[in-house]
């Protein structure tokens, strides 16, 4: 028993290499995850989207603001592949995106929410955010069949990463409840969920604060921030609340009309004079 | 009111996950199947058997099949009876061709040939969405009926056009054909359909479940996160095309014994699985069978009823139970539009809460 | 001309006679689907609803003449008087706007709101009943519908085209029922008397407002049940000229209300909710399926008027799945 | 069930208790807990492996013999077990109230001079490091769940997996060390420190000793027949002593199994799942479901409200007999057997008590009424009497002697005492070693020879031979004319009325008394709804007319009822007032299990007491109020005052037994 408190402080230096393994690294923001370069997108004689250049790195929580109609969701909608823009490149993780499917691009590693929550009615929160992880999940028609085994091991498996999720969103309550019945803002907590079930290496937020009364917003911004901290996911997010996305974002583009008039950290873009115009203009908006 | 549930949990994801997850429930279910398994065969009769139980059991299969696809999938298909015929003739060939072959493969073979058709005709649906894929299934339907009735090959070349079946056995005993007992035939179709509805409801729970529901619930949303509609949407074709197929096969060899294809397997024989599925309830296997069974039922007791008890003559029975299963089904719609299982689910709702009313 | 080519244009002219029909039909089916959004499958059994009503006023008979019998053991069938067409027709049109107010009051009405394919199958189970109704009501046997319009094949045609054809060919001219040929024209009369009756009357305008937009219907006073009655009512009259045209080339039984699986295909190649669309897309499939019954239907056993227009749509639809007259979808999340 | 004798007195210390369950139910349930959707399960084999993990990792923490180790959090196992890692490793486990303010947790955590934190989350160890300053022998923190920890400073916080790693790395070092703690472990020490909320001034720390905790547990399961099959539910605060003997106490005696709830919100959800055989709550808690009970079946359809009100009429009248094994007639059984299966069984079972083999209530009075509610359905509901010095056990009801106003007999080797003043004294294997650093205090509550002053005032009730508690000793006062004052008695009787959630009469040293009321939120709330009262507020409805008429009418019943006691009957209230806000734990009106501080009480409303006695008909006060962040802010009102009618004792008619 002479175990001292002092031999106890020299116990915590030893294991200090340990301590950082089991604290987690402070967040670090690293190369570009995505870029886009040049991109142009129309519809008929429409033009959307007009040479828009930008980068989304590693870590990063960037945001993409701009009035309505500024072409932000046609940007997101790039990005995921659910549109496909006439001129211009996208790279992810350092390679060039060819012509793919939304559903391709989504086994890449890109989730997203949706401004107007896009849940599966019919299905349960737990059920909601289960189809999240079908890109990772892979049994065969007969193992589905036969269901022991495989395809409830494989069930099991991805339940309790599910869980995880469910727990950290704080919605245990209504894990079994239809989203149908759901107030908007649990629903959209629950659409978080779905997307962070497919442990995307980016997560893109269309207006995730849509539709929210001060205290939906702050608990969404909280998950958000938990989110990009907790499991390290770099998020691209769309708002058009400015306060909100010039607290949490690292890096914001500010587009209007379909160009970029602005892209750099929430204080340059505070004293950046195009910005300041383009929002002014829209004040009674 | 009968539910002691205290006490009751879960302590893995297996148990939670599981299709009685309380334990009253899943001794009920044990019971109703002591009873369908040993009880019925004991005292089956052949009107039983042919008026209630048999159709009952192939209809439950098809139900089975279209609720895969319309209510889980979201996909609304006209073409049951073409899909049926294409079973039912199937097994006709392969029952013809290969004499030998057992009636259980017949049967799933049946099922899988008429599985490869449903994928073939469901390649549309990648395309066209709603009412147009529904009018569009019409066309295999129609397509359907007329080539068995005009391909000679396809009966054999008998001269009435009709396919009649041959009798096979299970463990020596007849189950297809006019000859097979009452409690052979619907011994067989019970088996097939426990597989096909233990099949279904682990197809339904699972990766392939949630696809096809995703797609049904939202199908842009569901490519955005990753789900291939492509391969939902075909799986369900697949899927329900081979349960249809199944249906097909056991109506004109168990049931029927005989067909003519036009009459056997006609559009109505679509719209009346469509009228299953909604009056049990989209996207429930029990709804598939409940549907079923009051689709069986109610023309038998109307029958009973009219003909056999107030005397009138069958053909204005026959036109009173059409605008009686006419007005019952707008009735149930307007009702309780999610059917019978819905109202199955409140009613065990307020069983369980008894005898709080929430 | 070789008798093919003659052959070929008597096709392509019986075709397109038939394609108005088709026409007729689908366009009872837009008037609704625009209006109320409802895909109507009762359409068809409307028409035969109709024109058993109308034959039995016309001949007098006496309603549930069967049931009645079955019941009180009596043996009516007839009142004993007789109709003119037109009285008759006039009074039919009576009962299909009190069909068209039972059908708001007692289904539509509670079933607002509900998902497409909900009101789809009551539209089913309406079918399911009017099909019941109008055979306890009138029988269920077959009857000959003879409003006055003239039938059988146009000799003054097969004269005229009969000299068309090369000398000395197997050739004896061109057949066309002149009854098609009046369906022909009152279903261009009809058509023409409809757009105009929804460009520039109130209730027309009215009706078009709601099926732009009904909540903004709604919201300038536009009274959606009363809407809904009319486009019940107008679809009514429709089934009832169609009924007509068809029941007196054929009789009035069962297959009538078939045509309503005709008119399906047309609705798909035309697009549920366009009118021009119904019209051309009834004369495709009409033109379509007479063409290919000729030249090929032989080498497949015949018949194959049952599926060719689906088909046709089918493929169609694949290839352009905004049909004919719509615009490129752009899908938004 | 428990062991001989023999082995009994050799398992003296929970270490050595849980490694006889380890061996004797190995793979038998232990511990469950709600958590991702599933109830986890620990088997006894596992919390042993677990808890002696968590000790090597104290250890190798540098945790020493004697030290006192603070776990502050919900019901969780692994705060459980913590306590006994402690123990392992020599030192006392110190369970704190989780929704104590930093302040008095403060208090806590430096008079009891704790050297580790073991926290459940985020929210604990921000008020352990936010008072850092102040516990100079603090060394580490360890918390439970990581959520929102990551950037914290992680010198001294650490995970509790991190914690086991750090033994697991030395575990053939520690592992002797801790079976020779173990092994050298007695019945006489230090057990575990548990804060008293006190019901005045500081709290204070009692201590106690493993045979203190194993000894009466020990005595109290073979009073009630426990076995390894039992369950609990624990969901009552770690720091109570109740929770430390049943969840601790019991369950290592007899090793049955301890479930925990998800959370506080899902606690009648749980309770439902578990479905537990040996379950305990304040009356409080039994009332709020009973007032539950009343609300949902207000809006059940005719029906149901028919059979229920017919076959609870019939409960009431046979149900207490049945259980108690007294004869009933067979048509009456009969009629009890079907009540049984459409409502009582129903009943019990949506509530979660279809398997309460034994149920406690206890800590105050509970209602007569909702007390023979949960009897007729056939709840084996008793009381028990007791106190954090007594280790739980004073007195205790045997099965078939159970009554609504007695609370017991002296429990296994209890012995009471009646002062003169009325006050119950005790001396039992479970009174208390001393009060932390208190002798003062130890002094005057436990004499040389062991006795111990409960506090309360009370008799041998003659007919049954059990204890009565009338009230607190030094509540019992006088009135100015020399009449017997007993506040509680009154407030008890108040409070059995759904109006009324709490109530603090005042009349002391006065010619008559005067209430001041809460309402019961739920209960007045349900009924507004009903009878489309609109409100915003707790304050607005406490101000509504109708509502006080409700209250009156309350009062008026109490008073009669009071009239016909001839000591008490000049505790008539005469005048009353609802509080304009909820009496609350927050701003100290209350104790953290809810007793009302009622000095406190009387000096923070002083002008509202001074006005009901100049018999004015409205107050103005102004109160400051702490919300939950710990933010102050002042809220006002006006409220009104009312005369209520008193009574004079009708003499023909005897007084109610209740």
């Amino acid at each position: 028993m002479t175990h001292t408190v002092a031999e106890a402080a020299s116990d915590d230096l030893e294991y200090a290499v340990k301590e950082i393994q089991h604290g987690i690294p402070p967040r670090v923001i690293g190369e570009p995850v995505m870029e886009m370069k040049h991109i142009t997108l129309r519809f008929g004689g429409v033009t959307a989207i007009k040479d828009i250049s930008f980068d989304i790195r590693e870590g990063e929580i960037r945001a993409i603001i701009g009035p309505n109609g500024a072409g932000k969701s046609s940007m997101l909608n790039v990005i995921n592949g659910f549109y496909h823009p006439q001129e211009g490149e996208i790279w992810f993780r350092g390679k060039k995106r060819g012509p793919m499917k939304p559903h391709e691009i989504a086994r890449q590693g890109i989730a997203r929410t949706f401004q107007n929550i896009a849940l599966f009615k019919g299905m349960t929160t737990l059920d909601n955010i289960m189809t999240g992880r079908m890109t990772l999940m892979k049994t065969g028609m007969l193992s589905q069949l036969w269901w022991w085994g495989r395809a409830q091991a494989e069930e099991i498996e991805h339940r309790e990463k599910v869980e995880r999720i469910i727990d950290f969103l704080e919605i245990q309550h209504i894990r079994k409840t239809p989203v149908g019945r759901l107030p908007y803002g649990l629903q959209k907590r629950v659409e978080l969920g779905r997307a962070l079930a497919a442990e995307p290496k980016l997560l893109l937020l269309d207006e995730p604060m849509a539709g929210m009364n001060v205290e939906e917003k702050e608990d969404m911004c909280r998950f958000i921030l938990d989110v990009n901290d907790e499991f390290g996911t770099t998020i691209a997010l769309i708002e058009h609340d400015m306060g909100v996305v010039m607290d949490i974002a690292d890096r914001v583009v500010v587009l209007d009309y379909g160009k970029k008039i602005g892209d750099g950290t929430p204080d340059e873009i505070r004293n950046n004079q195009e910005v300041i115009d383009a929002y002014l203009g829209v004040s009674h908006d | 009111m009968f539910y002691r549930e205290a006490g009751d949990f879960k302590t893995n994801y297996a148990d939670d996950s599981q299709t009685f997850p309380i334990a009253f429930d899943r001794k009920a279910y044990y019971a109703a199947m002591f009873v369908a398994f040993c009880v019925i065969p004991l005292v089956i009769n052949s009107y039983w058997e042919k008026s209630v139980l048999v159709p009952f059991l192939v209809w439950s299969i098809a139900a089975l099949g279209l609720n895969i696809l319309t209510g889980y999938c979201g996909q609304v298909s006209l073409g049951t009876g073409g899909f049926m015929a294409v079973g039912a003739f199937a097994a006709y060939k392969l029952m013809t061709a290969f004499p030998e072959l057992n009636i259980f493969f017949v049967v799933f073979l049946s099922g899988g040939i008429t599985a490869l058709v449903g994928i073939a005709f469901g390649l549309p649906s990648l395309r066209i969405k709603g009412f147009y894929l529904a009018v569009a299934t019409l066309a295999a339907q129609f397509f359907l009926v007329w080539l068995f009735n005009k391909v000679p090959w396809f009966y054999n070349y008998s001269a009435s056009g009709q396919i009649t079946a041959p009798e096979r056995t299970v463990f020596g005993v007849i189950v297809t054909g006019p000859n097979a007992p009452s409690w052979a035939t619907y011994l067989f179709c019970l088996t097939i359909l426990f597989l096909l509805a233990w099949g279904a409801r682990n197809l339904t729970r699972g990766r392939i479940g949630r696809s096809w529901m995703a797609i049904r619930d939202m199908d842009i949303a569901a490519e955005i996160i990753g789900v291939d509609p492509l391969k939902a949407k075909l799986s369900a074709f697949g899927v329900s095309s081979f349960y249809i197929g199944v249906a097909g096969a056991l109506f004109f060899a168990s049931y029927l014994g005989a067909a003519e294809v036009t009459e056997a397997f006609g559009i109505n024989q679509s719209f009346l699985v469509l009228f299953m599925i909604i009056i049990g309830g989209l996207g429930s296997i029990f709804g598939s069978f409940a549907g079923a069974a009051f689709m069986v039922l109610m023309p038998v007791a109307l029958k009973n009823l009219l003909v056999g008890g107030l005397g009138w003559p069958t053909d204005i029975a026959a036109h009173l139970e059409l605008t009686i299963v006419g007005a019952l089904i707008i009735f149930f719609l307007i009702v309780e539009p999610h059917g019978l299982a819905q109202l199955w689910r409140l009613t065990k709702e307020k069983l369980r809460l008894w005898p709080f009313p929430y | 001309m070789s008798p093919v080519f003659l052959n070929t244009l008597e096709v392509i002219l019986n075709g397109l006679m038939a394609g108005v029909m088709y026409s007729l039909v689908a366009l009872g089916f837009v008037l609704i689907y625009k209006a109320s959004g409802i895909f109507n499958y009762a359409q068809g059994v409307m028409a035969l609803f109709a024109a058993l009503t109308l034959v039995g006023l016309q001949t007098g008979q006496v309603p549930f003449s069967h049931l009645i019998n079955a019941i009180f053991g009596t043996e009516v069938h007839h009142f004993g008087w007789e109709l003119p067409a037109l009285v008759a027709i006039v009074l039919t049109l009576g009962v299909m706007v009190i069909f068209a107010i039972l059908v708001e009051r007692l289904v539509l009405r509670h079933l607002v709101g509900q998902e497409p394919i909900i009101l789809f199958m009551a539209t089913i189970g309406l079918a399911y009943f009017m099909e019941g109704f109008g055979d306890l009501m009138w029988g269920s046997d077959i009857k000959k519908l003879d409003v006055g319009l003239p039938s059988g094949g146009s000799f003054w045609l097969e004269d005229v085209t009969r000299g068309w054809a090369a000398e000395g060919a197997d050739y004896y001219g061109m057949y066309i029922d002149l009854l098609d040929v009046w369906a022909a024209i009152v279903a261009t009369i009809l058509v023409v008397s409809l757009t105009l009756f929804s460009q520039y009357t109130k209730t027309g305008r009215a009706l078009r407002a709601v099926a732009d937009d009904h909540q903004a219907a709604l919201s300038v006073g536009i009274d959606l049940r009363t809407i809904w009655v009319i486009t019940w009512a107008i679809a009514g009259f429709v089934a009832l000229v169609a009924g007509v045209m068809w029941g007196a080339k054929s009789g009035v039984q069962f297959s009538l209300s078939l045509i309503a699986l005709k008119a399906l295909p047309v609705l798909m190649l035309g697009g549920f909710t366009s009118i021009p669309g119904a019209i051309v897309g009834g004369l495709i499939i009409g033109v379509g399926e007479k063409l290919f019954e000729y030249a090929i239907g032989p080498m497949l056993g015949g018949a194959t008027e049952n599926w060719f227009a689906y088909v046709l749509a089918l493929l169609f639809l694949v290839f352009r799945p905004q049909g004919l007259f719509g615009e490129k979808i752009i899908e938004r999340v | 069930m428990t062991r001989g004798a023999a082995l009994d007195s050799a398992l003296d210390t929970f270490p050595k208790l849980l490694e006889d369950n380890a061996r004797r139910f190995g793979d038998r349930p232990a511990n469950r807990e709600k958590e991702f959707g599933i109830w986890q399960s620990w088997t006894w084999r596992e919390v042993r492996d677990g808890t002696r993990a968590l000790a090597m990792g104290f250890m190798a923490l540098g945790l020493e013999p004697g030290e006192h180790v603070a776990i502050i959090g919900k019901n969780r196992p692994k705060l459980y077990w913590s306590m006994i890692a402690s123990q392992y490793c020599g030192a006392t486990p110190v369970p704190v109230y989780q929704d104590a303010v930093a302040e008095e947790m403060a208090f806590v955590l430096e008079h009891a001079e704790v050297v580790f934190a073991v926290c459940e989350d985020q929210e604990q160890v921000d008020k352990v490091l936010a008072v850092k300053d102040r516990l100079p022998k603090l060394r580490h923190v360890i918390y439970l769940d990581p959520r929102g920890l990551r950037k914290y400073d992680h010198t001294t916080l650490h995970s509790m997996e991190h914690v086991e790693r750090l033994g697991q790395d030395r575990r053939a070092e520690l592992e002797p060390r801790i079976d020779a703690i173990r092994d050298a472990g007695k019945g006489s020490d230090t057990c575990v420190m548990l804060y008293t909320s006190g019901t005045t001034g500081r709290s204070k720390g009692v201590v106690l000793s493993n045979d203190n905790v194993i000894v009466t547990a020990r005595g109290a399961a073979q009073f009630d027949d426990l076995r390894e099959t039992d369950s609990v539910l624990a969901y009552l605060p770690m720091a109570w002593v109740g929770d430390f003997v049943f969840s601790v106490g019991q369950a290592y005696v007899v090793g049955f199994c301890v479930s925990c709830p998800e959370s506080q919100e899902t606690m009648m959800a749980d309770l439902k799942e578990i479905g537990p055989t040996y379950f305990f709550a304040p009356p409080r808690i039994f009332e709020t479901i009973l007032t539950n009970v009343a609300i949902r079946m207000e809006d059940a359809g005719r029906v149901k409200k028919w059979l229920y009100d017919v076959f609870m009429a019939h409960a009431k009248k046979v149900g207490p007999d049945i259980l108690d094994g007294k004869p009933v007639g067979l048509g009456a059984r009969l009629k009890y057997w079907l009540g049984e299966l459409l409502i009582y069984g129903p009943l019990k079972n949506v509530l979660g008590f279809s398997n309460v083999r034994v149920g406690y209530t206890a800590g105050e009075a509970i209602g007569p009424e909702i007390f023979q509610f949960y009897r007729s359905l056939g709840i084996n509901l008793k009381q028990l009497y007791g106190q954090t010095e007594a280790t739980v056990f004073i007195t205790i009801q045997p099965d078939g002697q159970v009554r609504a106003d007695t609370v017991g007999v002296p429990g296994p080797g209890v012995e009471i005492r009646i002062a003169d003043n009325g006050e119950v004294f005790y001396r039992s294997p479970g009174v208390f070693q001393e009060y932390y650093k208190n002798p003062e205090s130890t002094a005057d509550t436990k004499d040389a020879e062991g006795w111990v002053a409960t506090g309360d005032a009370g008799f041998i009730d003659p007919e049954s031979g059990q204890l009565r508690i009338i009230d607190r000793a030094k509540d019992v006062g006088k009135m100015a004319d020399g009449s017997m004052f007993a506040p509680k008695f009154v407030e008890n009787k108040l409070k059995f009325y759904p109006p009324i959630l709490e109530a603090v009469v005042f009349g002391a040293g006065r010619d008559r008394c005067v209430a001041f009321i809460n309402i019961d939120m739920a209960a007045v709330g349900n009924w507004a709804e009903r009878n489309n009262i609109a409100y915003a507020s707790y304050q607005e409805l406490a101000a509504h007319p109708q509502v006080y008429a409700w209250v009156q009418k309350c009062i008026e019943e109490v008073n009669r009822d009071v009239a016909q006691d001839p000591m008490l009957s000049g505790c008539q209230i005469h005048r009353f007032l609802i509080l304009h806000k909820e009496l609350d734990a927050d701003d100290g009106e209350m104790t953290r299990t809810r007793k009302v501080r009622r000095r406190i009480v009387e000096e923070r409303y002083k002008p509202l007491i001074d006005a009901l006695y100049a018999g004015e008909p409205s107050a103005y006060i102004e109160t400051e109020v702490t919300y939950e962040d710990g933010r102050k802010g002042k809220i006002a009102a006006t409220l009104e005052l009312r005369d209520v009618a008193v009574f004079e004792r009708r003499s023909e008619q005897g007084r109610d037994a209740a």
